[in-house]
């Protein structure tokens, strides 16, 4: 039987080692796999390489990656944010490098990585400073930049639901860079609000299928849903809201 | 003195060029009031780059859902006729060319249609650059949304950009607090002025030829 | 009010000029827009060039097409096939011009179209036949190939479901090249079985978003379906099967 | 005369060395046959490069669904965890190398490792590729299932491959109606005899060196 399930997220990242290049899934707070970056920080492993849209939000998550000193590169698109102010200090100090890709070149080179192309021409950033020193190309009267792929270790992304078979679905817009780390990286593990049984998932609906995964863990429904149905009472950061008259 | 209309005027404005059926992109800033005056009853179909499209409204006081933020990681909802799709996808759209308006703020257009917004090359300064580079080209018609000026009185539309491109030949419109330009071959050339504005003033206050209006 | 369904296959494909080339959707039979093929046949548009995993088979669909004279050019990846005597014949007669592209990189190559990349290096067909000529680079230590996007100015394709913005579920094996090649046509075609309300499509299990699909047309439903379950009761082709005792 | 195996028992052959969990691309023809010897209670998941993984045993009677076909354009069924998706999405799997094992015929493999399975070269043929470019470097294990020598008696192994070739030393195992041979750097090597063949017999039919077995 293929049983990709483990029992807890310290089983689920407990092989990374020093020095990998980690992909983190998530846009800003949609989507990142908190409880696996949380899982990672108590695991210890140092030296990585993370690649994410952004560089971390408040002292949480990527953030609290960061903030461990684990981070030797951080790969993405907007690291400078209203409260980034974890990795902000550490590039003033000089503590973290960074490669900053544009978010599209960036989803691309991920996505060629899962893909199996060695690189490809792309119209963005083509005349920027973020092209100089690429090849260059004309083709059919437009300029491209020639970018490739970026692969990683691991992927630490969060889906809705899992089947033991890995194969996963996500929800609304939670699902960004989900599926194409998911192909980009050795090794997939993947959080997710319940693990249902084989065939639960509709074939059709099925975003990324099993044999990208190699490991998917349970973590409880969010706070903003109910047995699948969104509830609410939250705030865009997930924390409960205060009722009226309630001692929140 | 020159007539300058408000930003809210001016996202109005915008809103009034774009048809229905369109497919658009509305950028983080004032792009994003461009949605407040889209015309009732027109069906204007939303992209939000990190992966749907039909993007509605912000959702109603406790009924916030974190899952479901446009790009600018502000909460949103979904239309009837609403897709969502993954970052690869997403970008494909805008670089396939399959989206009809995007709209943008910037701090330089240049007459040939250069695009600075992402970066003021200040020293010291931590880069990010998002989608920018990608939502520059990633439209049929992309439009410029911004004052004609710097609040130091510096011109943003310009011959040459100064601060680091975006984009090269990207834009196509510049709707400005002073009137509309549209990016031609042979330059910028008016399209509208708001008020009593003339030609003249406006390329003084440029310091630039501009193409008359209807030439 | 965003409407793109039109009342038939006629109406769908009256624009379609001569010399165009056409993506058609299907592998084999599955997936063929078989309707929307014959609605070309009687529009009569000539000097196609016409992109498809194959060449036809039997007399029906793609290759009536063919044998009605008005492809110029096959791009396919398998026009040899037990039943693909339309093409063979043409082929050995000179009369129409074949472009053969390995499966993949003919995937490959449409979705690039769609997704605005000017070319990528694929590893598919290196030091084949089909590479010479081709601009090749080792990167990383593997040999890859320099493969261009297909573009097309009309893209037919069969789907299951779709609403009034044109998008589109499919069904099964039968979405192949559907999504990918309605991403690279100018002008996208879709037969359907049902024209559903907006709105009644899962917006997590939307396979073609909208903005890919210029028109939509109902054709009904297949033979082997009734209200979206299953029956049964065709053979491979669709056919009807012979019931016992029933005057098949 | 040497022992040679059907192809039904060289099929169950390859079927013994996929191991559980696999995810396995059969190549139209002979590798399909290694589906009806996959260990029963083992789960191994196929693919078809139409677009399906879990894919399942041939439908009942009956029961054929047009739309839920292999590569082979054959009638299958899906298993409980299955999945589709488009052709592009297809082939990016096998590309980037997801795939544990891929079974293929072949007219000739070289001891390099190159397959050619596609073309005869024959003039006047019309020529078809499908998915066998693909499908050669489609795998982290590329498998070959065919006769060891053409029914004309030439070696299917070979130094160098005369026919036009499908992949650059592309392939790791060869399974053939006399034997078992892995590629590697320096060429063949004897993985398995059946029944008496030896050694030196095989490399008088092939008029090839072979590495012994285990060296």
């Amino acid at each position: 039987m293929i049983d990709k399930t483990v029992p807890d997220v310290a089983a689920a990242v407990a092989d990374i080692a020093d020095g990998s290049t980690v992909m983190i899934g998530g846009f800003g707070r949609a989507g990142q796999p908190v409880e696996l970056i949380d899982a990672l920080i108590a695991h210890g492993a140092r030296d990585l390489t993370v690649v994410n849209n952004n560089a971390g939000n408040g002292d949480t998550g990527l953030a609290a990656l960061l903030k461990a000193g684990q981070v030797r590169k951080m790969i993405c698109s907007f690291p400078r944010q209203s409260d980034s102010w974890v990795f902000d200090g550490l590039y003033r100090d000089g503590k973290i490098e960074l490669e900053l890709v544009p978010q599209g070149n960036l989803a691309e080179r991920i996505r060629a990585a899962g893909a199996g192309i060695g690189g490809f021409f792309t119209p963005t950033g083509f005349g920027t400073q973020l092209a100089e020193g690429k090849e260059t190309r004309r083709i059919d009267g437009r300029d491209y930049v020639l970018e490739y792929p970026i692969h990683a270790d691991v992927a630490l992304i969060s889906a809705r639901r899992a089947d033991r078979w890995g194969n996963l679905v996500y929800r609304e817009t939670a699902r960004n860079f989900g599926p194409i780390m998911a192909a980009a990286a050795k090794t997939t593990v993947v959080q997710v609000d319940e693990i249902v049984p084989l065939g639960d998932l509709d074939p059709e609906a099925v975003i990324t299928p099993g044999l990208y995964v190699d490991r998917v863990v349970a973590v409880g429904e969010r706070r903003w849903l109910h047995d699948g149905v969104f509830v609410g009472g939250v705030d865009i950061e997930g924390r409960p809201l205060a009722r009226n008259g309630a001692d929140a | 003195m020159t007539t300058r209309v408000s930003r809210t005027a001016l996202a109005a404005r915008v809103a009034s060029d774009i048809p229905e059926g369109a497919v658009v992109n509305l950028g983080i800033g004032a792009p994003t009031l461009v949605a407040d005056y889209l015309p009732e009853g027109l069906e204007i179909v939303l992209h939000t780059e990190n992966g749907m499209l039909g993007m509605g409204p912000a959702p109603a006081e406790g009924s916030v859902d974190p899952d479901l933020i446009n790009a600018g990681k502000q909460p949103v909802t979904a239309l009837a006729g609403a897709a969502y799709f993954h970052h690869a996808d997403s970008f494909a759209m805008m670089r396939g060319g399959h989206l009809d308006v995007c709209v943008l703020g910037a701090f330089q257009v240049s007459a040939s249609g250069d695009l600075a917004n992402w970066s003021t090359g200040e020293p010291g300064a931590i880069p990010a650059v998002g989608g920018a580079m990608d939502l520059a080209i990633g439209a049929k018609d992309v439009y410029v949304m911004t004052d004609l000026l710097t609040k130091q009185g510096a011109p943003k539309l310009v011959e040459t950009c100064t601060y680091p491109l975006t984009g090269v030949g990207c834009v196509s419109r510049v709707y400005t607090d002073h009137g509309v330009f549209d990016v031609t071959p042979d330059g910028f050339r008016v399209r509208e002025l708001f008020g009593d504005n003339t030609h003249a003033e406006i390329e003084e206050l440029l310091g630039l030829t501009l193409i008359e209006r209807g030439a």
